[in-house]
């Protein structure tokens, strides 16, 4: 066999995505050069995708500790403690560029991968939130990639059997050649059950589970870690494809194996396949491995040692299975149709041994493979920043009608409502969403509790772009925030952070900023980062996306009947804003929506106003004081009151409202300048009171600014009426300015 | 009553509908495997929700030939009640239990959303205790949800009062825009001869908690039970 | 053996699929494209003595599992081994 | 013009619906059937000139829309009026 292997040459690891200086030190690691198997292995362990070369420096800064932390980063998934006995794991991953080169199997394949996170931890998968980001709307090209990437998630969440709750959808043509597919899931496990990626205890078996081998995704680690260029098209036979039926089977027969007690670790085959596992799981134990890969099931005719190892083909998983108990093992998968195979041992370390048909084909020493180069490469701001932000958006004219501006800006693609896409989930099965996409945040009940989660995403690239720390701040702000306004104390983050080529100065500079920023952000609202995932190289030739770093919040409900929604339930209810007023347009959804500027400043951050905000919303919830709470975020406060005006008519009707505001520097600024910390309340006139006597202890600035009811949106600013609008017509926009580019 | 719920590969809605009757209506339940033909103790056989073997070829064609769906043959025969949602439904019509078939929704898409059922039959065990004309509200989640059968099926199957659930308005109008898949004149759910085999596309189990926005689907349960109090009384329409 | 089966849709039954693809298609100024139906190719390898055993076998699987009559249409279609490729066939 | 492609998974890709299905004929007592994938069949009726016209165009449709090139292969095939059922059909 050895002699059909291509010769081990620099120029071959070069093609395989290393370079010079990582080939020497491989040579200098082996003390010999790399065989052609061994130098698969090491082409994918330290491709940036899965080795973090660029990031692991920064990540290091992102605070991961918290009393009720059970699992921080470095597993599957992490996990928190949510009370009861019971944990949650969870974890966001991106798959942008599969998702690019065929939008269906991209997304749902992303969708499977994530599932796997969480079930190989021994929680059952319960949620699914998306997060996406696309070019213009209007682009027929876009239109047929939010299709494919909708109706794949659809596809693999739908037929899986978990509840899509969440999500978002966002546009800006900087996404146009490279959308990005961000996809969250929540799993729910006894906190004393959770399982671990281990390889312990030398002569335990290892055992393959799941879907056969083929050809497909390998080198789909190494795709990930370069950006498209023309030669995209070439790459394209890495296609993979999903399996949600045999995800399903998979997941029932993983949590019915580990309730044997059997199971001693387990982790799911995704980037770079069989050859991650095997050395991951024995580095983090300490141990080796030896497997033997005739015995992996195949699904193709003679695949070559290289092959088998680096297939990324989907619904697989390996186990590490208690010494003896293999049949007890083997009948859980049987029972549920699966193959499971013993394919080697856990060793006594410290090497991977890889034999085929009994020849040894790698042997390599675990630690080599899972520690991967480390880089510090230099990071400078663009050049370009400090005109950007020096922008004055108070220079361009102020609007005529600020009436038809709102209608405007509520129908404006990345404003406007997502039921075209979330209709096409299952929002429901599990029979615990409380609160269905749609408001800030999902809810979900824990059933034998009366707990509930709440759970968002949230990320804004053009923030990012014009200060990527406070940008990366803002992110776990207002996914907090919408936690928050559900009712949720949040106790986590996961973060999947997208950013263009680390190997520019700007960008990774923007990246260093964006998680400075994250760290601030959760050591002021006590939150950990419980893990994340690291996209580099979302550009297409030459052209970088918006720097987004996407954060997902999960929080706690003590009582689950006590939450809140965003929508305005009945006529007579006060409204007030809480929060600071300072707000700006730069960098606001006005700003692109009626210039088409992505320019400016942002508005102050003082995190710990957004802390005591968050924490005066939260205690307001609880305490069954308000009907409806919704953050102020993209189109400020105007489009805040808009969506509370008509978002509800999922259940019931829209309610509108009429509020005063103060004029400040200038009304487009104080209607749809953005700014953190602002969330707006309703209360029944009858707990007035008891909502003021909150809000004084809550030490926050505060005011009434009016009243829901009738059927128009009016908004009086210095004894004027300035917005006057029927919310029947807010409704209709709001309504169609997504859905109507997707006919 | 004793109920069991069938589990498939690839079913999905068997814990919503194992926990609602254990913890809501409180009955006895247990699980029942799909190559199981032993249905002897069960008064009611549930067929829930999900994706059957992926429903790779046609919805609920292969779990339609297991041996459970077999053995439900003879448990019908002998007075036993069926239940079938969502892929429950589909696999009852692929076994030939009931008429008719379920086609890829007519917008070719997947849709989950509130529905507004018009109730045209309340002489089954499953509607005994609702009014005809009543309007239940109940989800759906399904991509193929469009009832179809030949001219004379659906002759056959409205002669005999067949047709228990019509997709409707929230005032019982039976008109297009409330028809969320292209069902044949808005049916949603369809009995069979003996009214003891009902199949509907909506989901029942996931309306039966004040918490999930809505409890119309029990009514089917406690009608099933007897139970259902109306006005004070049982079965007072 | 190797069998092929085409399954379509019964003559009466509205093809949603193909209208959708139909008007893609015009959309994409193939405005030449005047009826368009979607159906399913299964392609079977199966151990039989004959063609005539392998095609009767076949009309089973149909019958049992692969189409659903009351909507479809099913054709068998022997594939010989020296014709694997259709003789019409373009690419 | 009645034209017939036949659009199939590429060959060294996962066909999940095939798999599933043969697993569902072996559970069903066909255990003969070896193999088995499943692909699409798109039936057209083409305004052309002459058979090569109507293929070629048919071969655009296909790259533009009809078949799915990353993941999967096509063949076109005419079907004469004459020939509208194909010879060694069984029904
Ligand atoms: N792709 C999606 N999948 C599921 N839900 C979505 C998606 N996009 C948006 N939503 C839902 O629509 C609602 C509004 O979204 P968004 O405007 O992003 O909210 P916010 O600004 O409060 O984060 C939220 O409930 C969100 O979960
Ligand atoms: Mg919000």
């Amino acid at each position: 066999m050895a002699g059909t292997e291509p010769k081990v040459t620099l120029d071959l690891a070069r093609g395989l995505g290393l370079t010079a200086d990582e080939y020497d030190r491989i040579i200098a690691r082996l003390g010999r050069e790399p065989s052609y198997t061994e130098l698969g292995l090491f082409s994918a362990l330290w491709s940036e995708h899965c080795a973090y070369k660029h990031s692991r420096a920064f990540l290091s800064r992102l605070p991961t500790r918290a009393p009720h932390l059970l699992q921080g980063p470095g597993e599957n998934a992490g996990a928190v403690d949510i009370g009861d006995g019971w944990a949650i794991v969870f974890k966001m991953e991106s798959h942008n560029h599969p998702s690019f080169i065929e939008p269906f199997q991209g997304a749902a394949t992303g969708v499977g991968g994530i599932l796997r996170d969480i079930f190989t931890m021994g929680a059952r998968p319960i949620a699914i939130l998306d997060s996406l980001r696309f070019g213009d709307p209007s682009d027929p090209k876009t239109r047929q990639l939010v299709n494919g990437v909708v109706s794949g998630i659809s596809w693999y969440g739908n037929c899986f059997g978990c509840p899509t709750v969440g999500g978002e959808i966002a546009f800006a043509p900087e996404y146009s050649g490279n959308p990005l597919v961000n996809v969250m899931c929540v799993g729910l496990v006894r906190a004393d059950r959770i399982f671990r990626a281990r390889a312990e205890g030398v002569g335990n078996p290892v055992f393959y589970v799941g879907n056969k081998t083929g050809r497909d995704g390998i080198h789909g680690a190494t795709m990930a870690s370069a950006t498209f260029d023309d030669e995209a098209e070439a790459k394209r036979p890495t296609v993979q494809v999903g399996d949600p039926f045999t995800e399903k089977l998979l997941l029932e027969a993983c949590l019915e194996a580990m309730a044997t007690g059997a199971v001693v670790g387990i982790q799911d085959m995704g980037a770079a396949g069989l050859a991650c596992c095997t050395s991951e799981m024995p580095a983090r134990s300490g141990t080796g491995m030896e497997v033997e890969l005739s015995a992996v099931p195949q699904r193709e005719t003679e695949m070559t040692p290289y092959e088998l190892l680096l297939s990324e083909s989907q619904e697989r998983m390996l186990l590490v299975g208690a010494r003896g108990r293999d049949e007890e093992l083997r009948c859980v998968f049987a029972k549920w149709e699966l193959d499971a195979v013993k394919i080697g041992e856990v060793t006594a370390g410290p090497e991977l041994v890889v034999r085929h048909r009994g020849e040894p084909v790698a042997r390599v020493p675990v630690d080599a493979l899972a520690d991967g180069p480390r880089y510090d490469k230099p990071h400078a701001p663009p050049a370009w920043l400090a005109e950007r932000q020096a922008f004055d958006p108070l220079s361009l004219p102020e609007p005529a009608d600020y009436g038809a501006t709102l209608v405007r800006l509520m129908s404006a693609p990345t404003i406007a409502s997502k039921e075209w896409a979330y209709r096409q989930y299952d929002q429901q099965v599990g029979t615990n969403t409380l609160v269905l996409p749609g408001s800030d945040a999902a809810v979900l009940r824990i059933k034998g509790t009366r707990r509930a989660i709440a759970v968002s995403t949230d990320g804004n690239g053009r923030q990012v772009v014009l200060d990527p720390r406070r940008g990366g701040a803002l992110a776990v702000c207002e996914a907090a925030r919408n936690v928050s306004c559900a009712g949720g104390r949040p106790l986590g983050v996961t973060d999947c952070m997208n950013f263009g080529s680390p190997e520019r100065p700007e960008i990774l500079w923007q990246f260093a900023e964006a998680i400075d920023g994250i760290a601030e952000a959760c050591r002021a609202l006590e939150v950990p980062v419980v893990g994340g995932n690291v996209s580099f190289y979302n550009e297409t030739s030459g052209q970088a996306i918006l720097p987004t770093p996407i954060c997902g919040v999960v929080g706690v409900l003590e009582d689950a009947g006590r939450l809140a929604t965003q929508w305005f339930k009945a006529t007579g209810h006060r409204i007030a804003l809480l929060g600071p007023d300072a707000v700006s347009l730069g960098g606001s959804e006005y700003l692109w929506t009626l210039h088409g500027r992505v320019a400016g400043r942002l508005a102050p951050l003082d995190l710990e106003m957004e802390r005591r905000v968050q924490s005066a919303v939260r205690a307001a919830v609880q305490a069954g004081l308000v009907t409806a709470a919704h953050d102020c975020s993209e189109g400020g406060l105007a489009v805040a009151l808009a969506e509370s005006s008509v978002s509800g008519t999922r259940t019931g009707a829209a309610v509108g409202c009429d509020v005063t505001v103060e004029r400040g520097r200038r009304l487009d600024e104080t209607l749809f300048g953005e700014g953190p910390s602002r969330v707006v309340v309703s209360v029944e006139a009858a707990r007035q009171r008891e909502f003021e006597a909150l809000m004084a202890e809550s030490a926050i600035p505060w005011r009434w600014i009016g009243t829901t009811g009738g059927e128009r949106l009016t908004v009086r600013a210095a004894g004027r009426v300035v917005v006057d609008v029927a919310v029947d017509r807010i409704e209709h926009a709001w309504r169609s300015g997504f859905e109507r580019h997707m006919a | 009553m004793r109920f069991g719920v069938v589990v498939f590969p690839g079913t999905w809605s068997d814990c919503d509908f194992h926990y609602v009757i254990s913890e809501v209506i409180r009955q006895p339940v247990k699980y029942v495997w799909h190559r199981d033909r032993n249905l002897s103790d069960l008064d009611c056989v549930i067929l829930p929700g999900g994706f059957s073997y992926g429903d790779y070829l046609r919805a609920g064609a292969v779990a339609g030939k297991s041996p459970v769906v077999e053995a439900l043959l003879e448990f019908v025969a002998n007075g036993g009640y069926v239940l079938g949602s969502c892929n429950g439904f589909q696999i009852l019509c692929e076994a030939g239990l009931l008429p008719g078939v379920l086609m890829r929704n007519e917008c070719l898409q997947y849709r989950c959303q509130s529905t507004n059922l018009l109730v045209e039959n309340v002489e089954t065990p499953f509607t005994r205790g609702l009014r005809a004309g009543q309007v239940l509200t109940m989800p759906i989640s399904h991509g193929e949800g469009k009832y179809y059968a030949d001219p004379p099926t659906l002759a056959a199957l409205k002669a005999r009062h067949g047709i228990v659930f019509r997709y409707a308005t929230a005032d019982g109008q039976v008109v297009k825009a409330a028809n969320p898949n292209g069902s044949v004149e808005n049916i949603a759910g369809v009995v069979n001869e003996t009214g003891t085999v009902l199949g509907l596309m909506p989901h029942p189990e996931r309306a039966a908690e004040t918490a999930m926005g809505g409890t119309d689907g029990l009514l089917l349960l406690q009608s099933l039970l007897g139970t259902l109090v109306e006005d004070g009384t049982f079965l007072k329409r | 053996m190797k069998v092929r089966v085409l399954i379509r849709l019964k003559p009466g039954i509205l093809d949603v699929q193909g209208a959708a693809v139909l008007r893609a298609l015009a959309g994409l100024g193939f405005a030449d494209a005047r009826e368009l139906r979607v159906g399913k190719l299964i392609d079977i390898e199966v151990d039989a003595a004959t063609p005539a055993a392998a095609q009767q076998r076949v009309d089973e699987m149909c019958r049992k599992l692969l189409a659903n009559t009351i909507l479809e249409d099913y054709t068998i279609e022997a594939v010989e081994a020296g014709r694997l490729a259709p003789r019409q066939a373009v690419r």
